[in-house]
């Protein structure tokens, strides 16, 4: 029903809105307003009634797979359960009403929430200080590139280079190009570490910050991690840790402990928000004390017993973002970790880390997993062979998951494993969606190639040409060459 | 254990299928020494009722627009949302789901981002929108960088001081320490010089940032700025009010050659900030240096249309340090919410509200400027919702406290964003506020400088 | 993914709910409840997650058609749009919260609520009384016809006798029976009307009530109407109007002024009660003023400026429901009401009859409907001829009707026609959608006899055995001989 | 207007195609002088924004759990509703669609009614369940209407003054009328007296009804009861509260026949007392007897587990006057959102739930006592989360109002039902009551007594 779009539907005189009469005297709008500021055109949006755009949005919600209908593995975005009543208390009047510039005097309880929220950040990192304020996680890289910047400018050092593994997340290099670094790669070595090698020869005297995703994104830990850092530290540089992984060692280990100055959290990965159909998240940074004084302003302060926002910080770098942040989000982080408490979050990380290495155990027989007998949250595991032998791509496997109504793993990332399949399961799935993901998975290996090449057969659409969309972009409704 | 599945005889038959003794086991490749020995220092773990009861407590000690009639504005405003927004955006499939990476089981998404992209362009006037971005400042840096990366020669970026406050501290933050000059065009009388512009503006100029409504409400001339911008081959950025649109000509008819909004205001409810909406619309010319993900149609195997993420190259995921921006999630839920509300408004709808808001605003204008107390401040400048009014007894601070205690959230002190300003605040009317708590405000207003005891609205 | 049960699902030991520890001082449950009283059997409850039991139902929801999600005219019911705004209102803190033993000074509001909506029906109905406490249009029907009893009963006169045309919903002859009265059927005349030579034939002198659907569920207004009542009057009988089908006539004509004494309203027809997969409904009813001290107690009075429950009923019927009635339905009628207004409701019929009028000008043409050229909100097409000629059913162009994405018309009802097919557009679809349904009404029509006899061909199920169904009952998993 | 969908031009458009000029002249077949000649006298038409300012203000003059610490039973009763329940069942996939008449796209709400069956079997130990009724009290009404026509002799309906009153009320008003003897047994020590109902019951008596937990709270020892009902061949009846049925024991195995309930306490809000859940399970032998929907499993063509609506012979839509019920609507909302409620407590989350019930009652049943102006009444019986206390100064209206100045809807005087009982008070403490709102109640009624100001919880 619902492929129709909102522009094809419009039938002019409809509409779902009645406002309320003007109950102030009015006034000829051009008295108000000089006429040369006013449209002279009709507004070109659809005309419908509350009835239509109910029903289509409703028939278009239901082409989505989703975490609520299906299971959905995507390596590297954590799609675990996202509680309903968190977004029962993040609607709350009283929280999902507040408007920014309250008076403190008016919003206690919001800022206490907050403060805790800052607190308890700081302590699952074992990093002392927190901002909430960047709106994703690649912006909370942003953001913490930046406070480096001002923090080397404030004892005097121009460092120029940002290191980061081949595998990790695109965001690393291209934050560290916004933030004015030059974001240098290093080579994974054969179990999907470091190489130790080329990190030592990359580490030279300008560099500013290593940004490491640990676990990373093969779902392993970094072995020489200590290593690592003390030799970053060593040359005067900062490590950043790219917290997305996060979810593999709450209460296990903290990034403040094992070497980390920086780092962010992905909230809608470790904490349950809900991903969005692609956001919104947040993108909290915790940092080291000697850094606390660049954090963006304001910060939430508890002053005897009354909650602050505090602008007072001369050396912050500033502001990143308008307002306080994606405090919608933060209530669902905050929510989540309260449900949990501290044996409850480690729980978590202990079960991801559970369910994931049952997965390898049981897909290494027939899909290779190249790096490791032994994984943290998520495994990469590669098509490579049956590429090679039969033809059959990690994209033919993940779209014939489709068929038999499991999301596709993460394909092709990371880059540096041929016909990668990263598999996250997280811990709120049940070993009954484990096994029979397996078996699936099984059963496609088995199939036949030509079948694979043109699944997925079952859902709405078959595969796009993603070329022509490229080629000859049509980016809106009635604007399209084709 | 509050979301978990695995139970111990789970955990034990998982256990034996890896072969290994224990979870403690599966962690092994973590370096001892690196491992936190004791338990997270955090409150303990909540049930949903406690949790409930928490969460209550804590809202309970928020005072909000529910309770008081809130006359806030500034960026982020008290308008209405209708119900069939929150009934909509809350269907599982749409807010759990992610970026449709699998365009297969994607269609509801990718559809309704489209649409999106579709409706921001009519809506604006212009060629092109993204599928969203974070919030209006982060927008609107996004902008900047987008224009410096056309490769115009300039590099020096011109902002006008009518621009929201925080939107330009961001863009200091942003660029300031590349090096990148800004600008800053002073603000006197609420509405942008343009003989200051025409004088700022020149060859070097990359950009010009030009917010109407500004930050004060004022509705700015941007077809004259255009034009000095255009003269001098600089890009026009505008930051503009989405709900503005309904009655104020267009960015795109304006001349702005990229368009970024705060887009909350369409269907999504106040939050204390956020999550938000950045909206980033442009010219066609900017087509593969836009920031974030965006939506292509294009044909399935069998023919069928259907919808994609397109041109990935720009992206982080594919070009990493040499993509157009380091952006990786959007505002997808915020965007569908927009997409909703614009639909449910339509054409007429919209320009009711802005209708509305319009009307309103001039009227508590006046009414306000009627208290004794009180003065308006640049009076002779058109605006849209907002306007600025100056308390004669430069106690703002306390005029403001005790309308509270009245029951309003009376507007924004302006000090903290303009030290020559702090005896000024922000008064935003909506269309949800009526004509009795207009008057009962000023009525409270009047009151509080007679010294009379307050009523409660 | 949805189809084994909760009972299968389950896995011992899984919880969605933690509760809080017992604040408390814990006693051993022994010492508070004998314990003889305490169950000695483990309750053989399902044991899920949360996540589960959110995906089981996710998915379930989507096996459903819906208003929300296709064109939905199934004759009688009046499936039209459900207002989001009617949802969020009737959830309101303060609304749906308040218990019903709570003091009145404590629910003015929702008293003022209430006291109004009697009034707004009684001005609708041209019936100066009312009680909501009815929770269903049965069960107004029920309540009134008590009503009617004890009115009788006052006045020393003992009547058995409810007459109701053979067209009416079984729900009249079947409450009359409750009642303790005698149903007796009248037959329908040609043109659908009542008979009016049976009528005045079973017309005796010990008539209770004339129990009449006006408009009809053929979708007429009964012509006689005012003779009729006038008959039923003259011989000391009383006229109860079944309200389903008042969606005609909103604004247009009143029941109380066409000659009724008695009437329920369906609000979840009428009045956009959400039909939530078969209740709740409510049954508030109508009354003339002589039949108002056998009401139901309580109502809600006004005294001065306060609102207050009268018990003080000394001629009431009693109670036929637990507290005040289906207020969470009633406050979704009281906002429908007043999103429309006087102008609004009557357009609300208007608009019902003219999109039934339009369907009815279209299907006419190959689908005979035998029952008048004109209707009102709803008409019954017949697939008389087609079974005759084709061997093709009502009931199979009903489940064809599925494929094609529209919910069958009702089928079957009333019994006075011959494969009736009933359909009830309502006002909330538009002329493309009623365009959409009659093209494909005819194209079915036109299709092969064996594809239709097997359809629906492309839902979750094909036709389900439903003589086995009654034959051997299957009524709770696990306990199924098959 | 609201939500209409033809504009002028689609009327007109079909007027032509109708074949008639006017609106009106599709009113024509109603003769002309039945017809309103005027306007209804109604309000005015509100949009969705002002509605909403006018339900809020409504709202806001009710005061609610919400704002009180509640401690009201009596049949309804303030239970934590889980968050999951309200999301699932506000899917409009449930809420806009209507008896599954067509099995083949209602299959979601049939393996839910067929599941709701299930759980209800389970849960009190029944062979059968319907899809629901009403309410609990008009589920009782039916419970007897079903035990008068399976036939035995007896026409007599004994029920226990234990019995809510309304519920009795409602069977005096089904059943008095038709010339149905109902013997009420009289509750003196709020809990029945054994050797009455032995006195009572005979070959005459073909039901009788107990409720266990009692109004009072008491929890009946329906085991003895059973014995002597079924000595005499009649049907017992039970209503229960669901909560405790995870603690005490089920009806079925105390030898109930039929088992009815109010199931709001499942998942549903109070609502002021509806919608509500009318619970009906039973034996075997009343299989084709039983009023309202039956889900049954069957198959499909192509040999498919599938759910249907069956057994409607004994249906008024098929049988008319000989139907079983007159029953149309069920409660299919509010059986989903009960199954939802228990698949989420499971076994385990349902005991703890009763526990804490138990726990929490008997806690304030003693503390309670210790006010000087109150003392318990009944104090010997069991019982479960509610009990009687006794204003020993006779001023049951005052002290609550007190109490609720303070902030708590303090419970149910008991004199509105019981004349005899005017100085009495019924008190519920459910799971959602903390030990702290307890104590407070306690010290409130204690400065109640002492004439200090109260405070606020």
């Amino acid at each position: 029903q619902a492929t129709q779009l909102l522009s094809e539907l419009s039938h002019p005189g409809r509409t779902a809105v009645t406002w309320p009469a003007c109950d102030v005297p009015e006034q000829p709008i051009e008295d108000l307003i000089p006429g040369s500021y006013l449209s002279d055109k009709a507004l070109q949006l659809p005309e419908l009634t509350e009835g239509e755009v109910v029903r289509h949005y409703t028939n278009l919600s239901t082409k989505n797979m989703s975490v609520d209908t299906h299971y959905y593995p995507l390596g590297s975005c954590t799609m675990k359960y996202n509680p309903k009543r968190n977004e029962r208390l993040a609607s709350l009047p009283g929280i999902v009403d507040l408007h920014p510039y309250q008076d403190e005097a008016t919003i206690q309880g919001m800022l206490q929430l907050l403060f805790e929220l800052q607190g308890i950040f700081s302590e699952i990192s074992g990093l002392p200080a927190c901002s909430l304020q960047p709106a994703a996680g690649a912006h909370g890289e942003l953001t913490a590139l930046m406070v480096a910047a001002k923090y080397f400018k404030s004892i005097g050092e121009d460092r120029k280079v940002v290191l980061a593994p081949d595998s990790s997340h695109g965001t690393n290099p291209a934050s560290a190009q916004m933030a004015g670094f030059k974001a240098v790669s290093i080579k994974s070595d054969p179990a999907g570490g470091v190489d130790m090698d080329d990190f030592r020869a990359k580490l030279t005297d300008d560099i500013a910050v290593l940004m490491i995703t640990n676990p990373s994104t093969l779902g392993l830990f970094e072995k020489n991690m200590r290593e690592i850092a003390d030799a970053v530290h060593a040359k005067g540089g900062l490590v950043y840790l790219d917290g997305a992984n996060m979810n593999a060692i709450l209460g296990i280990a903290r990034p403040g402990d094992f070497g980390a100055d920086m780092m962010h959290y992905n909230p809608h990965k470790t904490f349950s928000g809900p991903h969005g159909g692609g956001g919104p998240g947040a993108g909290p940074i915790c940092v080291a004390d000697k850094l606390e004084p660049f954090l963006p302003s304001p910060v939430v302060v508890k002053d005897g017993e009354n909650y602050k926002l505090n602008f007072d910080r001369p050396e912050s770098i500033g502001r990143v973002r308008s307002f306080f942040g994606n405090v919608g989000v933060l209530v669902r982080a905050y929510c989540y970790i309260l449900s949990h408490g501290p044996v409850g979050l480690r729980e978590i990380s202990e079960n991801a880390v559970l369910n994931a290495n049952y997965l390898l155990s049981q897909v290494k027989h027939f899909l290779p997993v190249p790096r490791g007998e032994r994984c943290m949250h998520e495994f990469v595991a590669s098509a490579g062979k049956l590429k090679q032998e039969r033809g059959i791509t990690a994209m033919d496997i993940g779209k014939r998951l489709l068929d038999y109504g499991f999301h596709a793993p993460t394909v092709y990332f990371p880059l540096t494993v041929p016909e990668a399949i990263m598999i996250e399961p997280t811990e709120t799935e049940s070993k009954e969606t484990l096994d029979a993901f397996v078996q699936t998975l099984f059963r496609i290996t088995e199939e036949d190639a030509e079948l694979l090449h043109e699944a997925p057969h079952s859902t709405p659409i078959s595969r796009p040409n993603e070329v022509q969309a490229a080629r000859s972009p049509c980016l809106r409704a009635n604007f399209c060459s084709s | 254990m509050a979301y978990l599945y695995n139970t111990p005889d789970d955990q034990h038959a998982m256990l034996k299928a890896i072969g290994v003794d224990s979870i403690e086991a599966l962690f092994s490749t973590i370096p001892e020494d690196l491992r936190l020995k004791r338990d997270l220092d955090l409150p303990p773990q909540m049930g949903e009722l406690e949790l409930t009861q928490h969460l209550s407590a804590l809202a309970g000690k928020n005072a909000s627009p529910a309770t008081h009639a809130c006359f806030l504005g500034g960026g982020s405003y008290d308008h209405f949302v209708p119900a069939a927004v929150d009934a909509l955006a809350s269907r599982g499939e749409f807010y759990t789901s992610y970026t449709p990476y699998q365009p297969e089981v994607s269609q509801g998404n990718l559809q309704a981002m489209f649409e999106y992209q579709t409706l921001i362009c009519d809506l604006t006037g212009m060629d092109l929108s993204n599928a969203s971005l974070y919030d209006g400042g982060s927008a609107l840096a996004e902008a900047v960088i987008m224009a410096l990366n056309t490769g115009k020669r300039g590099e020096k970026v011109v902002v006008l001081g009518t621009v929201h406050p925080e939107y330009r501290q961001i863009l200091q933050t942003y660029f300031t320490h590349l090096g990148i000059e800004i600008i800053e065009i002073p603000c006197v009388d609420g509405i942008a010089d343009l003989a200051k512009v025409e004088e700022t503006v020149n060859a070097e100029t990359n950009c010009v940032v030009v917010q109407s409504p500004n930050f004060f409400g004022g509705i700015e001339d941007v077809a004259a700025i255009a034009e000095i911008v255009h003269k001098n081959d600089a890009v026009l950025i505008q930051s503009f009010d989405p709900i503005s649109l309904g009655l104020l000509k267009r960015p795109g008819d304006l001349g702005a050659d990229i368009a970024v909004a705060e887009g909350h205001s369409l269907g999504s409810a106040m939050q204390y900030g956020g999550p938000y909406l950045g909206i980033m619309a442009c010219n066609d010319k900017f087509v593969r240096r836009l920031p974030g993900r965006i939506v292509g149609q294009t044909e399935d195997r069998r023919g069928k249309r259907c919808w994609v993420l397109t041109l990935q190259t720009r992206e982080q995921h594919i070009r990493r340090e040499k993509a157009t921006s380091n952006i990786c999630t959007n505002q997808g839920l915020f965007a569908l919410r927009a997409s909703i509300y614009l639909a449910l408004l339509g054409p007429g709808g919209l320009k009711q509200c802005a209708t509305l808001c319009t009307q309103k605003a001039h009227y508590a204008q006046t009414k306000l400027s009627e208290v004794e107390r009180l003065e308006p401040v640049f009076a002779g400048s058109p605006f849209f919702k907002e306007f600025v009014l100056r308390d004669t007894q430069g106690n703002v601070e306390g005029l403001l406290a005790e309308a509270r205690e009245a029951g309003f959230l009376g507007g924004v002190p302006l000090g903290q964003f303009f030290p020559e300003m702090n005896d000024c605040f922000l008064v935003c009317v909506t269309e949800k506020r009526t004509k009795q708590e207009i008057d009962a405000l000023a009525r409270t207003f009047s009151l509080i400088h007679s010294g009379s005891s307050t009523i409660h609205a």
